[in-house]
């Protein structure tokens, strides 16, 4: 869809996952560009999380979990023993699949992030942080009288643009977002894509998503994962269009939803 | 730097010295001295554990200190050392106030009663009475149940010594035993055995303890020190030992046979150093304090009769060896 | 208090560093913390620790060494002759030592010149008599080399104190300027600091590795030496437990085997009493208790806990015992002999434990998330289904830890052992029986009166180092078996 | 059941009203029923023996704070107190004066009863301590009027509560029935009178023969500084300790022996760790003897595994999900322990504490050996750093001491020092179950 | 779409619940019918999961919640004191928004509900039910070679349909599905509505879902709800083809995914 002189943020090469003995992810090679936003899908367990996962070195804390290959991050290697894993996921937020609300009120949800990473000066700047973060996770309506309630009291939907809002307000430049929209409705959802769509002007955006119709709509590249395998990984419409792998087109032709 | 004196040992040298220390605090102007219990062979370690303030001045033992504990002490420098015997402790067999009628004991009773193995018709068997008549007419139809010190504590050794080994004498059983061919020192050991079915039972506590197993069983005699049955006459009634009952004086005569002399040890190294500590050893054998109407002798200790010559060996610091 | 401003000072130190630290990271990134790597705390945390810790560091090295220094120097001018008879060295020094104390006292008191103090011509039975007026207490009189070693004494310590403070406030000033000059916004002030408080997580860990060497050396000496006096193969095999009274020698029986078998059977029956009762009292505190009842009955049962032991082993003595002697005694069923048995112990050690298991798997079970309950539920399961089935499993961890908790108290306790089971060792089946534990007995010939070399009184060192060395086998293996489990689970 | 009564319609068994049970559920609420009951009757039956326990420290230690007391006026010649600070025995000087003056007394009031010198002496407990720190603290009272309320002998005391009857007092040398007649007329008279025994709640120890003036403040004050150390090196070293193994230890055989090593010193008897403490803190590292800070240090090792294994448990029960959270926003680990896993983790801690700390201020045996156990009666040190190292007992050990005397009176103070004790301990806690109450929450 | 004749078989009127001061669900009546696909939709955090809750007693366990309001299954209060929640929950199975596997093996997780209701006479018929359940949940293929793998380290969509699968075991009468295929591939999706369809023949299936289109396909019924209120119920082709609240218009209209 777009022009492809993009720089590259994430190169990676060769990369293996293990979770013991299961090979989850095989080989995987992907560039991954600044500016765009770069959709993995695939069927249910077929590494998509797991790869995501990697990105900002969250597999660590999975003890039996075994990461292989180069992650390149801006030309760094991110797996590098130099690398504080901290600093790299400040710079590279995520946003999980469960929702997992911090069991502190909402206000703390989002503060939290700021707080550590000194992103306010004030309790005024910080009460703008977090309104305005909560504004782009598209929750600020139903939140802004139950600030102080807390986080884990909300419905399921709500967690999950709670956990949106609460990634965006470290103003990470690469966010990784696994099915973010999975328990919004239409609505919210759009205002969600309005949201990655938004931020894509200045960082690199990852979203792992079923919805076929999300993925081509939001993101400009698009990857196919198959049994830790990635099948095929190009433009976004070259993918829905005219897949090359055989795979890739029957898993986009069995589309349903 | 330390200011008071440090006293550690037995527990039944305890009570006296607490006595002492509370008087001895409330009579000079030296700090009350801290007495640790702990027994006397903890005590005595660490009285020989060296020389310094880290160590404790005095150790209180309810036996004499023994060679080699003496050897230990001079390797670890601790080599003067002051032996102050305060006098007597009786033990005596006490049981309930209203159970049967124990009122006068021989050693052979005791043997007979608790020893491993008696002598039944002339001939040496496992014990397997069951009842004090069953030896002696005289004493009630009770069952068998002594409350004896256990093998911890320093007063076992004077019940085995003055108790069981006299009765094994007395019943003719350690004779027998040498001639079914032991030799002398296997069969006092023998004779120091005591049943292990329950008849006879080991207390590792305190007389309370004792105390509160005779009031739990009206059939149990349990051992005791003269201290402590006079503070509960109203629960105990004492036994005669051979005829004699014990008494503050029957004991200091000698006329009661199961006593046992109470000693403290001074270092005298840490006279002069550490304060107070002369004066304590002298405060504590004071006729005032030690002597037969001091209130040592008024709680139940028999006084010593030779305290006069114990009194003038602390003025002079006269350590052990140097002096008789 | 001296060396108490001194940490005072560093620590105002360590504050001014702390502030400016921060203030200087903060102005490096043009007063914005977002261009900081670290939260400004972080500097300013930074530029406190490097005061700190190099600091104190010195000032213990340094308490450590001076007295050793001084004392040698001091107890190098004391000639052998002034040593009396039987004493030593370390005595006289302690009387410098305290002429020492004395005359700072009597100064700080105004009844000496400082002066006067220093003064090494000072006639020493004026001294010891001003002393003595000034209401310090001095034993005999001073003689004249321990007053000359006195001063020399003072003067050394004053002056060692003083290069010791200018040492360390100058370090400590140091190292926050070279904490200041790290303050650069690019400087990784969080990961230093991080690792600097990794490195006290550590220490604290060690200190558990440190006290168990400290034990085994504690313990290691007197065992070797019980070991050259009494055989070794009789000590682990030997069935009989009988020490006599020492002083007549050769004829105690130290075996083992029957304390074994009595710390195992008491800890089995006290197990069997606490284990079901807590973990009961613990499931009905966490899911079906109202918040009133468990907010008044879990502290309550809590201070079970706190019962000195006393009490237990008299409450099993006067009133368990002589109870259990109705049932099973000789007018009962004819099994018990006398109030003091294992039963008696172990019943009421039991009691004493039930906090130890009910309160902690109840906080552990309160920690299980409800996502989990509500799965069960949702299938039709029962509440007690869910616990049994959902619950206890996902709490399975922490109640193993609570359990072994419980278990090492039982192994560990003396004073129900010794008035609720006796002081008999016997090797029996019958818990009606009077047994004791390795604990009690370890007390018993550690605070007997028995000779302190002799084999009776040595071997409750001996006792100690196995009792050591086979909790330590055991928990091995618990911990083995907690690993494996843990694998199917998570 | 067969695959085909799955397809076709619901299984009978559970088709039906919701109002009617049918079997099976009958019995699993039989279950539950029972399940809970079980769980009721646990927690009944512990609180059952706390209550047992309770009674039976009450009923016996109550007693412990009244005392019988002689009220009396008493004047001290300045001659009279030359003559007795010029002996050795000086208190029993006293004594004696006082034993003469109140006989004077009264006789002059014309009590009914017969008696002499002797009788007095046996009513009275040992008061010559008591009348002459008075006057050495007020020196400026010789020679006038001075009322004094003395604590009366301990069998009197026993009269007074019952403990002693008529039918069951023997003759001895510490009282004669022929005493109580006078006892009952003086305190017709008013001079003998039972009083609330302040001396009990903030004195020290005393010797075997002086129930009367024994007091357990002291050690209440020892017990406080040993806490103090306790709590303030156990938790934190605990609460690092458990954080570093559980949330940073990588899986190594360092680890593990660390890991073993606690869950074994938890196994290791209390006296070990007197032995230690011996060995390490007084002969090694010179701290003093009987000093509450010694006890603090050995009792902080022993409570230590106690700590760590319950902020184990609870650092484990965090869910995972927790820390992803707190790491996907950029926290760092130490971040997300300090700021999420540990303030979910902080009742089992707090709980760990409390049990712990209980343990500890109950214990006497590691005190044994480093001269806490004993006779201890220095009073109440000089300054809160005095606090620490000036030798001092401990509750427990007071108590155990006491319980093992031969005057029974010492015997119901034993108990009345557990009483206290547990009103200690409750004390202690409540603070931390406050806390814990805070901290208490479901996710 | 299909004849209305079909059995009432919940019957609520005058639903109110409070979660605390909140008032999620505003005087809710709604009759769901039996042996029908019954579909709640509506914007997140309108109350959909709250009453779906209250249709097995499951918000007993939130202390704060509070119910009100008659809930009559086959004629029977739920509420009645008479009656057992536990039975109730056996009848009336539930598959939560958030997948909440037990943490236990994959094979246990399934064998749980029939071990409990007593459905397997012995071990192989409890292995034949689990793989059927398996099955059915459109998960068999993936986990058939590690039943004894701990179902916590199962993907996010594994999880979901193994949840599914865990609640179709007890074989409930009725089973309420909140966003049961939120994060499931289009295939695995289509694999669960077959399974609704065919749950439909016996039993009533009610499913909370995001996607209009999925409401569309499964469901007979469809009922909206907007703020604790339910704005309107009907026939779902009825209801999406020609709403009569402009509510419900709205949204349907504002439908993008
Ligand atoms: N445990 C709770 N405590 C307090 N409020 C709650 C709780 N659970 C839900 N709520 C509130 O009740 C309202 C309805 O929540 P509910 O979970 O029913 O929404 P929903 O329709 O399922 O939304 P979603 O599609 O996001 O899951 C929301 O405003 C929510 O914040
Ligand atoms: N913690 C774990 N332990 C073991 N295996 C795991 C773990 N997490 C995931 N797996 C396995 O790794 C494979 C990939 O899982 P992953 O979570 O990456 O899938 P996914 O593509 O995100 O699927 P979904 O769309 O269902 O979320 C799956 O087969 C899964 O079962
Ligand atoms: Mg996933
Ligand atoms: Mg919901």
């Amino acid at each position: 869809m777009k022009v492809d002189q993009k720089e590259i943020k994430f190169d990676c090469r060769d990369c293996q996952v293990y979770y013991g003995d299961t090979h989850a992810i095989k080989d995987v090679n992907v560039q991954i560009e600044d500016k765009t936003v770069t959709a993995f899908i695939g069927p249910s367990g077929c590494g998509k999380s797991t790869f995501l996962r990697c990105l900002n070195r969250m597999n660590d804390t999975i003890d039996v979990a075994r990461v292989e290959g180069d992650f390149m991050l801006d030309g760094e290697d991110i797996y590098d023993k130099n690398v504080d894993p901290v600093q790299l996921r400040a710079k590279v937020g995520m946003v999980f699949q469960k929702p997992n609300p911090f069991p502190k009120s909402i206000y703390d949800n989002i503060a939290y992030g700021p707080r550590i990473h000194g992103l306010a000066k004030n309790k005024a700047e910080l009460d703008e942080i977090v309104e305005k973060s909560l504004r782009r996770g598209a929750i600020w309506d139903e939140v802004k009288d139950r600030l102080h309630a807390p986080g884990t009291g909300l419905s399921g939907g709500q967690q999950q643009r709670l956990c949106i809002a609460r990634a965006v307000a470290t103003e990470p430049e690469v966010l990784l977002m696994d099915e973010p929209c999975s328990a919004l409705d239409p609505i919210a959802t759009g205002q969600v894509e309005e949201l990655i769509d938004e931020l894509r002007e200045n960082y690199s955006v990852v979203i792992v998503t079923h919805s076929m119709q999300q993925a081509a709509r939001v993101s400009q590249k698009t990857a196919f994962f198959h049994l830790g395998n990635l099948v095929e990984y190009g433009e976004t419409g070259q993918i829905f269009t005219n897949p090359v792998d055989p795979r890739t087109e029957s898993y986009i032709t069995g589309r349903i939803g | 730097a330390r200011d008071n004196v440090q006293i550690a040992g037995s527990s039944t040298v305890l009570p006296y010295a607490s006595i002492v220390a509370e008087l001895f605090g409330d009579n000079t102007d030296f700090p009350t001295p801290v007495v640790e219990s702990g027994g006397s062979s903890a005590g005595l370690k660490r009285f020989c554990e060296g020389v310094g303030e880290n160590t404790i001045d005095v150790a209180n033992a309810s036996r004499a200190i023994r060679e080699k504990e003496i050897k230990a002490c001079a390797e670890n420098g601790v080599t003067d050392i002051i032996e102050v015997r305060i006098g007597y402790d009786g033990i005596v067999f006490a049981s309930q106030q209203s159970g049967p009628a124990f009122t006068a004991f021989e050693p052979a009773d005791i043997y007979n009663a608790i020893g491993a193995k008696v002598l039944k018709d002339g001939e040496l068997v496992e014990n397997t009475y069951e009842s004090w008549t069953e030896f002696n007419g005289e004493l009630p139809d009770a069952p068998i149940a002594m409350f004896i010190p256990g093998t911890k504590h320093g007063t076992r050794e004077v019940f085995e010594d003055k108790v069981l080994l006299a009765g094994c004498e007395s019943t003719g059983a350690m004779e027998a035993m040498m001639e079914g061919g032991m030799d002398e020192d296997a069969a006092e050991d023998a004779c120091l055995d005591v049943r292990q079915d329950g008849k006879s039972v080991d207390i590792d506590g305190d007389y309370t303890e004792t105390l509160s197993r005779i009031d739990t069983n009206p059939n149990g005699v349990g051992v005791f020190g003269l201290a402590f049955y006079e503070n509960n006459l109203d629960k105990l009634k004492v036994a005669t030992m051979s005829g004699i009952s014990p008494s503050t004086e029957t004991i200091s005569t000698g006329e009661y046979p199961v006593s046992r002399p109470l000693f403290f040890y001074v270092k005298k190294a840490h006279i002069g150093v550490i304060p107070g500590l002369k004066e304590y050893a002298q405060f504590f054998v004071a006729d005032e304090i030690a002597g037969s109407s001091g209130p040592l002798s008024n709680y139940g200790l028999v006084a010593d009769p030779e305290l006069a010559a114990t009194q003038e060996m602390i003025a002079n610091e006269v350590t052990m060896g140097e002096n008789m | 208090m001296p060396i108490f401003w001194l940490i005072l000072i560093v620590l105002a130190i360590a504050a001014a560093g702390f502030l400016v630290g921060r203030h200087r990271a903060l102005q490096s990134a043009g007063g914005d913390s977002r261009g900081l790597h670290s939260l400004p705390g972080y500097y300013g945390w930074n530029v406190a620790l490097k005061a700190i810790v190099p600091a104190f560091g010195l000032l213990v090295v340094w308490l450590l060494v001076q007295p050793l220094y001084v004392s040698n120097t001091v107890s190098n001018m004391i000639p052998d002759s002034a040593i009396p008879e039987g004493s030593s060295m370390g005595l006289v020094m302690a009387e410098v030592r305290r002429t020492a104390a004395g005359m700072d006292n009597a100064v700080s008191a105004g009844l000496m010149t400082e002066d006067f103090a220093r003064n090494a011509r000072a006639d020493f039975a004026d001294v010891t008599t001003r002393l003595q007026e000034a209401g310090q207490i001095v034993t005999s009189r001073i003689t004249q080399p321990v007053l000359r070693a006195a001063q020399e004494y003072r003067v050394l310590n004053s002056t060692g104190y003083l290069i010791m403070s200018i040492a360390v406030i100058v370090l400590a000033v140091l190292g926050a300027l070279y904490g200041l000059r790290e303050s650069r916004a690019a400087f990784r002030a969080r990961n230093v600091v991080e690792q600097g408080v990794r490195a006290l997580l550590i220490a604290a860990a060690s200190i558990a590795v440190l006290t168990t060497v400290g034990i085994v050396l504690s313990l290691v000496f007197n065992t070797i030496e019980f070991f050259r006096l009494y055989p070794a193969s009789e000590f682990f095999f030997g069935l009989n437990w009988a020490p006599s009274f020492s002083g007549r020698g050769g004829a105690s029986d130290l075996g083992i085997v029957p304390l074994l078998w009595g710390t195992f059977y008491i800890s089995i029956v006290a197990l069997l009493v606490a284990v079901p009762i807590g973990l009961f009292a613990a499931i009905y505190l966490s899911e079906y208790a109202r918040p009133g009842l468990r907010a008044v009955a879990k502290p309550l049962i809590e201070v079970l806990a706190g019962i000195p032991t006393i009490v237990y082993g008299l409450f099993a003595l006067l009133t368990v015992g002589p109870l259990l002697m109705e049932v099973f005694g000789d007018e009962g069923l004819g099994w018990m002999q006398s109030g003091t048995s294992v039963m008696t112990a172990g019943l009421v050690m039991g009691i004493m434990l039930i906090p130890f298991v009910s309160s902690l798997s109840d906080d552990i079970i309160n920690a299980v998330p409800q996502a989990m309950r509500d799965g069960s539920y949702g299938l039709g399961a029962t509440q007690s289904e869910t616990i049994r089935q959902v619950v206890l499993p996902a709490a399975l961890p922490g109640i193993v830890g609570a359990i072994l908790l419980a278990a090492s108290r039982a192994i560990g306790e003396t004073m129900i052992v010794v008035l609720g089971a006796g002081a008999a060792a016997r090797l029996d089946l019958n818990p009606f029986e009077a047994m004791t534990t390795v604990t009690a007995k370890i007390v018993s010939q550690l605070t007997g009166d028995a000779d302190f070399a002799s084999p009776e009184a040595l071997v409750a060192f001996a006792l100690g180092m196995t009792l050591f060395i086979l909790t330590l086998g055991l928990n091995v293996f618990a911990l083995y078996i907690v690993r494996k489990y843990r694998e199917q689970y998570e | 059941m067969t695959d085909a009564s799955m397809n076709s319609a619901a299984p009978e068994s559970r088709s039906g009203s919701l109002a009617q049970i049918d079997k099976r559920t009958k019995r699993r609420n039989a279950a539950e029923k029972r399940f809970r009951a079980y769980g009721l009757g646990a927690i009944l039956i512990g609180l059952f023996f706390l209550a047992v326990l309770f009674v039976s420290i009450i009923r016996s230690g109550v007693p412990a704070f009244t005392k019988a007391v002689v009220d009396i006026e008493f004047v001290l010649t300045e001659a009279q107190f030359e003559e007795a600070e010029g002996q050795l025995f000086k208190t029993r000087a006293y004594s004696d004066l006082f034993i003469a003056e109140l006989q004077e007394r009264l006789t002059a009031r014309g009590i009914a009863a017969e008696f002499d010198e002797a009788a007095i002496e046996r009513l009275l407990g040992k008061v010559g301590g008591t009348i002459r720190s008075y006057y050495q603290a007020n020196p400026d009272q010789l020679g006038e009027e001075v009322s004094f309320q003395l604590a009366a002998s301990s069998r009197v005391d026993g009269y007074f509560k019952g403990r002693v009857t008529r039918d069951t007092l023997v003759d001895s040398r510490f009282l004669q029935v022929s005493d109580l007649d006078l006892v009952d007329a003086l305190e017709e008279a008013g001079i003998i009178k039972q009083a609330f025994n302040w001396n009990f709640i903030t004195g020290a120890d005393s010797g075997v023969d002086n129930p009367g003036g024994a007091g357990i403040g002291a050690s209440v004050v020892g017990s406080f500084f040993m806490m103090l150390v306790v709590l303030f090196l156990s938790l934190p070293i605990g609460v690092a300790a458990s954080i570093y193994l559980e949330e940073f230890a990588p899986q190594n055989k360092f680890t593990d022996l660390i890991e073993v090593n606690i869950s074994n010193l938890a196994a290791v008897p209390s006296i070990v760790f007197g032995i230690l403490g011996l060995a390490v803190f007084i002969q090694f590292m010179h701290l003093p003897q009987s000093a509450p800070l010694v006890g603090g240090l050995v009792l902080t090792l022993m409570t230590l595994p106690t700590i760590i294994i319950s902020t184990r448990a609870s650092l484990k029960s965090v869910p995972p999900s927790i820390r992803d959270a707190a790491l996907g926003v950029g926290a760092s680990k130490m971040q997300a322990v300090f700021h999420h896993v540990l303030p979910l983790a902080m009742p089992g801690i707090l709980t760990g504490t409390i049990i712990g700390l209980a343990q500890a201020l109950g214990e006497t045996a590691p005190l044994l050996l480093i001269g806490m156990v004993g006779f201890v009666a220095r009073g109440y040190p000089d300054g809160f750093l005095a606090g620490f190292t000036e030798p001092n007992s401990a509750m427990p050990a007071q108590i155990y001491t006491w319980a093992a005397r031969a005057d029974v009176s010492f015997y119901e103070k034993a108990w009345g020092g557990i009483i206290i004790l547990l009103a200690f301990l409750l004390t202690m806690n409540i603070i931390a179950i406050i806390l814990r109450r805070r901290f208490e929450r479901r996710w």
